[in-house]
């Protein structure tokens, strides 16, 4: 059994822990960490609970291990709200009815501010075909939908 | 999962029976056989490492060999327990006489797999399977042709 | 203050989900020394086990214990089950394994990774034995026996005749009759299953926490299988639950299982089921094999109706099986008005994963054959099956409605909601559309389905699985309770504990509307908890969240519960203010005099009073302010001896109308548009209603489309991962147009019916039929789902073979 | 669904990681961006005893332009593979052929290489590698080969990398002239492992005659089938009707495909053969207008 030394930056603050190689990234964040805002839905990369941003790109944690992520950056759903207040892509989700139970949510929250950040002006069926990598069962990704078309539209107002 | 093959073997009907049978031919046959030891007549145990590429599981196996006819057909069962799950096949093979230098096998199957490697890997598995049983015949008649040559 | 009730306000719960801070049960903190387990499975679908090594895998270091079948012994005996059929079920495996992914053996160690270390170590022996899975054959006179001391594979058989079934088929013109399969398939909520558990030997009790979510009654049923008095098995659910969709409620073997292991180990444990342990072994919906035949007359008019139901339950039946086949039994008929029906109704056990609860639970293994028969009789008939569906529609004046079997629907006005749904989807205009697609090399198909969603099940419909007499010799059972508990602090704070266990559904956030609305204070004053606590909280064996019961019921007794501190606060004005009880409200945070306004006492000091100055309150009050309300329903009584049964309390209405296209090439089936109308009476708030409709909808057009849980011939589990296992994803989501028309419900205060069921049960049918008409020309019958590209390629391959021999 | 144990290397250079996978023998494993690899190692279907890690490995992440040639590092990641200006100039097919693979945050980490070497019988990358007719790079402590893509699958998941060895580039030839190409999967969802695959890269002759043209298809066989007998019969001729009907008959006798779940084998035969016809039909079309 190999343990390794991992320091990582997540949501600004800096985690350094011993993990045991095998480790999943996604049980680090919640075991160690005490993130538990990222959800493990399935633990081979369909349903994408798990998905979080490592160096600006939306990626499965249950898909890495956490010795992988040495030295690098993170942003898990705890990070998106600032001061206590939802950004504006989380206020979308409330006023669109966007997530139900709330369990794929964080996962899909993550994809979404990345996925927006590289595509500033994505159609209904980019947003789709974005989504297609998360599993929710409870809304059947209209409030979903809706909730990322508002946060474009309101970003075209604001420029 | 079922399926049958045939091949022509370079060698006669009686040599090729006889090398059929031996035990030391059927470990090196059987992809990922490490060992093989006779517990009974005509019954093995053996250690297989069956799968593909990185996905490969450790079984615990018996091998046996029933309904001989001499010189004409048995049948291979092969059962194995494992991590990724269970395997169970059987192989029906006939020999035919063609000439002094020429047999003719063919070949029927039928293998259950269960467990893990079911569960997950069932859109590849009729295919590895028949892979894994062609494969067996292949280097049965290489080896063959290796102990000819070596004659 | 304006009122909120039916207004469209954003959730309560969503803060919390949206900055990960939700408590799930993989959230919630674990007591000191808590180890995990992993579960070892059958990889058989039928075998005897020989032998467990477990010796090896115990030398593991990390590694706290290991039980097996033999173990749990001691201290478990059989699940209960409604049925007579002795079924020996536990929560493990003992002596013979009967589907795959059966539990074996349980590794108990410090965390999970070495507990499936453990797992690779131990050794069973199996004897395989032959496996059945096919429906039929399970009832054949040599099939292979699952539980041999019960001597057949029938776990429950009743017939059922109401009406003159036998005069209705004499008189009718045509017997139109089919043969359909429903498939098995699942819910897959996001989250699966998880729990912690922890015996206490000193007080010989067991506490789980787990995301269980009811049906309550499911509680006696663990505590009678671990052999305690039930206030020894303290059940905590916490606050949010990753969906469920009914599936949860499959969790009761493994916390019994759980349970005992924490007993035997002597430490408290926690599981965390994986995605191919909830696929291959958690629960599932049931598959049914149903032969239906329809009276009609010539116009299309049905007079009667039989149906033999076949259902499979899996290998062993347990509670609440054999419930989808008398969930919808009060609504046998559906929407329409036939009086004369005959049901055969089977539950059979074959080697595959036992079933339970799932989203429209009976009604899309009801609505399929009924829906696809209806327009099978026009299409046989050559009517516009709009027409045969109106000419069979219950009609306004109809209603209250009894049903044959003994139904009770509420409300309706079903013609309106389905003229509405034919407009929405330009019915009229259909045949443009159609040759269009043609123009372009697709086949266009329209589909139409009425169904009736029932909500709010009376707990005795289940005892229809007995026959009268079995049943007259037992506890009656009716009902529907749910408890609702509302307290004011002495600030005049207002905290709500429900016992509805919400998975998603909101029901924070309109327990905190109906609060607001009755104590007229702001609903951000309002805490609702949604924990629920079996040895704290008010619950009854009806609580949980199932059959959208919490619209129907759920709200009533927040409703009532608030009116019963709402009555405890006027009286106390009452008092003070020397004023009659009945000129006093509540407004704006006071209790004020109808008459005149400036009469009037604020809440918080009505509230301060109870809890501060008790000696001041009207002779005879309790001090304090903590209000329980039990409700139930008078319509939920049991079967009486005809069997005669009102199987839910509210029936609210689905019209759908769908357009599809598919590609003769290839098989491919692409919706085009799904309208549907819903008649759910009023709504308590409509931003939650199209959000359930939604999610229902998908996962109804996952069961017509993609989602099955697959066993090839011998019983081997095929679909184990999500990539097998195919849930719809964004892409794959059509057109949806939902519209409402309102017809409030008599029977609850506030006029609503449950409702987010109703598409799942109707979109596997609606979308059949669309399929079914595109693919009209080649004469091809749609009689199984899902319909993948591959099976209408069958189809349409076969059709042509068929048409070229007639040629030859 | 937690995996077995293993000893980690995270090399920083190409020459470290031979050394390391020459050391790891049969026991060492690559891995890039692990999509398809963690899954079974979290299944426990692949146990590794090593993993070597190549992401800190930043020489094999490039796209480079050459003389009739486009070089793409192994660890380049599909993302970036399937935005890039460059490939879709001059490699298009390839830009077509990604968007199918997974979803966005799959193909975020997905490598080309790793896809290559996973060997997916139905997988995109290696379908499209097979029709452009490209080739690899592989190295080992004592050589650098390069394989054709003809050489280079071998079976299901099985490629002509040894366990010693490790693929670094790819390179895949522009082609001259008017060139036209396609790539049509049918697959029960968004994202899915393809049922069956087909691509087509084809150019014509000023009078709009097939020059050059490579059908290849996918989860029919356990490797990407490149269909030569229906590329040589194609070769000169101008596509019509019934040298389409003539390419779907030669399909159908070629190829052995395997039922499962989703689809059965005479089901995946007449796929192949619509879509062999849908491919080579578009490519014809889109050579047609340059």
């Amino acid at each position: 059994m190999t343990v390794h030394e991992v320091e990582v930056k997540i949501n600004g603050k800096t985690y350094k822990e011993e993990v045991e190689s095998r480790m999943l990234l996604s049980d680090f964040l919640r075991e160690t960490c005490g993130l538990t805002g990222t959800h493990v839905g399935c633990e081979h990369g369909v349903c994408g609970a798990c998905t979080v941003i490592v160096n600006d790109s939306a990626v499965r944690s249950c898909l890495m291990f956490a010795v992988q992520v040495d030295g690098q950056e993170m942003q898990t759903v705890e990070g998106l709200a600032q001061n206590g207040q939802l950004n504006p892509l989380q206020q979308n989700f409330v006023e669109c009815h966007g997530l139900q139970c709330g369990f794929c949510t964080p996962g899909i929250l993550m994809s979404t501010t990345d996925y927006l950040k590289k595509h500033s002006t994505p159609c209904k069926k980019d947003i789709q075909d974005m989504l297609s990598g998360h599993l929710c069962r409870c809304t059947g990704y209209d409030g979903i939908v809706k909730a990322i078309e508002k946060t474009v539209e309101d970003q075209k107002i604001n420029i | 999962m079922n399926g049958e093959g045939s091949l022509t073997l370079e060698a006669g009907l009686q040599q090729s029976w006889d090398i059929l049978l031996d035990p030391n031919v059927l470990q090196k046959c059987i992809m990922g056989c490490n060992k093989l030891t006779q517990v009974e007549e005509n019954k093995y145990k053996a250690e297989l490492a069956i799968g593909i590429a990185a996905v490969k599981g450790k079984y615990e196996s018996t091998i046996e060999i029933a309904d001989i006819e001499n010189l004409k057909s048995y049948k291979l069962i092969v059962k194995g327990e494992g991590g990724p799950g269970n395997v169970e096949a059987t192989g029906v093979i006939h020999l035919e006489h063609q000439d002094e230098n020429h047999t003719l096998l063919s070949y029927t199957y039928e293998a259950e797999v269960g467990g893990k490697v079911a569960m997950v890997g069932q859109r590849m598995l009729s295919g590895v399977a028949k892979l894994i049983i062609q494969d067996f015949f292949k280097k049965f008649g290489k080896e063959l042709k290796n102990i000819e040559k070596s004659a | 203050m304006e009122k909120v009730i039916g207004q469209a306000v954003t959730r309560v719960e969503d803060g919390r989900l949206l900055t990960g801070q939700g408590k799930y049960i993989g959230d919630i903190g674990t007591p000191a020394n808590t180890a995990h387990i992993a579960i070892l499975r059958s990889t058989y679908p039928h075998a005897k086990i020989i032998s467990i090594d477990t010796s090896e895998a115990m030398n593991l270091r990390g590694v706290k214990g290991i039980v097996t079948g033999k173990d749990i012994l001691p201290y478990v005996q059989p699940f209960s089950v409604g049925v007579s059929a002795p079924v020996k079920y536990y929560p493990m495996a003992i002596d013979k394994v009967r589907y795959v992914g059966e539990p074996v053996a349980v590794v108990v160690a410090k965390n999970r990774y070495i507990a499936e270390d453990a797992l690779e170590k131990i050794k069973v022996v199996y004897e395989s034995l032959t496996p059945i899975v096919d429906i039929e054959k399970s009832l054949e006179e040599d099939a292979p026996l699952l539980h041999e001391h019960i001597g057949f594979n029938i776990a429950n058989h009743r017939t059922f005749h109401y009406g003159k079934v036998d005069e209705a088929f004499e008189e009718a013109d045509h017997i139109i009759k089919h043969k359909f399969h429903f498939p098995k398939y699942s819910a897959t909520p996001v989250e699966t299953y998880g729990m912690i558990a922890q015996y206490e030997e000193s007080s010989n009790q067991y506490t789980i926490h787990a995301n269980f979510h009811g049906p309550f009654v499911i509680q006696s049923v663990m505590a009678g299988a671990l052999k305690i008095p039930s206030n020894r098995l303290r059940i905590i659910v916490p606050k949010d639950i990753g969906g469920s969709y009914g599936i949860k409620a499959g969790t009761f073997p493994y916390i019994v299982l759980c349970a005992v292991v924490s007993r035997i180990v002597g430490c408290p444990v926690k599981w965390i089921e994986d995605r191919q342990e909830h696929l291959s072994a958690s629960s599932s919906g049931t598959d049914r094999v149903t032969y239906i035949e329809a009276a009609v007359k010539e116009d299309g008019k049905v007079l009667g109706l039989k149906m033999k139901l076949i259902d499979n339950v899996g290998a062993y039946i347990r509670a609440p099986e054999p419930a989808c086949l008398y969930r919808t039994h009060a609504n046998s008929t559906g929407a329409y008005d036939i009086p004369n029906l005959m049901i055969d109704a089977y539950a059979i056990m074959t080697n595959k994963l036992p079933t339970g609860l799932i989203r429209g639970y009976g009604g899309q293994e009801l609505y399929f054959p009924l829906e696809r028969i209806m327009q099978e009789i026009a299409h046989q008939l050559q009517l516009d099956p709009a027409d045969v569906l109106r000419r069979n529609l219950i009609k306004k004046e109809q209603f209250p409605y009894q049903t044959a079997s003994g139904g009770m629907y509420d409300s309706g006005d079903y013609e309106k909601g389905f003229e509405l749904a034919l407009d929405m989807g330009n019915y009229k205009e259909i045949e443009q559309k159609r040759e269009d697609a043609r123009q372009r090399g697709k086949l266009f198909g329209v589909g139409l389905a009425c169904i009736v969603e029932p909500s709010g099940s009376n707990m005795g419909y289940i005892t229809i699985a007995l026959t009268p007499e079995e049943r007259a010799s037992s506890l009656p059972k009716s009902g529907c309770a749910e408890a609702a508990t509302i307290s004011m602090d002495p600030m005049g704070c207002v905290n709500v504990r429900i016992s509805t266990t919400p998975s998603g559904q909101g029901h924070e956030t309109v327990s905190a509307q109906i609060v607001s609305d009755v104590l007229g204070i702001p609903r951000e004053q309002i805490n609702v908890v949604a924990e629920l606590d079996t040895s704290t909280s008010a619950w009854s064996i009806a609580s949980g969240s199932y059959s959208s019961r919490f619209a129907s019921l759920g709200s009533s007794a927040v409703f009532y519960a608030a009116h019963k501190v709402r009555k405890k606060l006027i009286k106390i004005a009452a008092y003070h203010l020397q004023a009659d009880e009945d000129d006093l409200t509540i407004e704006n945070g006071s209790i004020v005099s109808k008459k005149d306004p400036s009469i009037k006492y604020s809440l918080k000091r009505a509230a301060g009073s109870a809890h501060w100055n008790p000696l001041s309150l009207p002779d005879g009050m309790e001090p304090g302010i903590y209000e329980t309300y039990y409700y139930t329903a008078k319509v939920a009584e049991p079967p009486d001896e005809n069997d005669l049964v009102n199987s839910s309390v509210t029936y609210g209405f689905v019209a759908d109308m769908v357009t599809v296209e598919v590609d003769p090439d290839t098989g491919e089936v692409q919706i085009i548009d799904y309208f549907t109308v819903h008649d759910a009476g009023k709504l308590l708030n409509p931003l939650i209603v199209d959000g359930q409709i939604y999610g229902g909808l998908v996962h109804g057009l996952g069961g017509a489309m993609y989602e099955e849980l697959a066993y090839d011939d011998k019983g081997q589990f095929l679909t184990g991962s999500f990539m097998d296992y195919l849930c719809p994803t964004a892409p794959e989501i059509p057109n949806i147009t939902i519209k409402h028309i309102e017809t409030p419900s008599p029977l609850t205060p506030l006029g609503a019916k449950g409702l987010g069921e109703g598409n799942t049960m109707s979109a596997p049918a609606v979308i059949a039929n669309a399929v079914n008409d595109a693919l009209k020309p080649y004469g091809v019958m749609i009689d199984t789902l899902p319909l993948s590209p591959n099976r209408i390629w069958n189809l349409l391959n076969q059709a042509k073979e068929k048409k070229g021999a007639n040629q030859v | 669904m937690k995996p077995a144990q293993f000893d980690y290397y995270c090399p920083k250079t190409v020459d470290e990681a031979l050394t390391l996978l020459e050391e790891s023998g049969f026991d060492g494993k690559i891995i890039a961006g692990g999509q398809s690899l963690v899954p079974i190692m979290n299944m426990r279907l692949s146990t590794p005893d090593c993993l070597i890690d190549i992401n800190r490995l930043q020489d094999l992440d490039f796209i480079d332009y050459e003389e009739g040639l486009v070089k793409i590092g192994t660890l380049t990641r599909q993302n970036r593979v399937e935005t890039s200006d460059l490939i879709r100039q001059h490699i298009g097919l390839l830009s077509e052929a990604v968007p199918f693979i997974g979803h966005v945050q799959t193909r975020n980490r997905g490598t080309i290489g790793g896809s290559l070497v996973h060997a997916d019988p139905t997988a995109e990358i290696p379908l499209a590698l097979m029709t452009m007719g490209g080739s690899v790079h592989i190295a080992s402590t004592d050589e650098v080969r390069t394989v054709n893509a003809e050489d280079f699958f071998v079976t299901y998941l099985t490629t002509d990398v040894m366990p010693t060895e490790l693929l670094t580039e790819i390179h895949i030839p522009i082609w001259e002239g008017r060139v036209g190409y396609s790539f049509q999967e049918i697959s029960r969802r968004h994202g899915d492992f393809a049922l069956v695959a087909s691509a087509c890269q084809l150019s014509v002759d000023d009078q709009n005659r097939i020059s050059n043209a490579r059908l290849v298809l996918g989860g029919v066989e356990s490797v990407p089938l490149l269909v030569t007998e229906a590329n040589e019969l194609l070769q000169g001729e101008r596509l019509t009707d019934s040298l389409l009907d003539k390419v779907a008959s030669i399909v159908s006798k070629v190829i052995e495909p395997e039922s499962d779940l989703h689809a059965s084998a005479d089901y995946r035969r007449h796929l192949a053969q619509s879509l062999a016809k849908r491919t080579l039909q578009e490519a014809y079309v889109k050579a047609g207008r340059c």
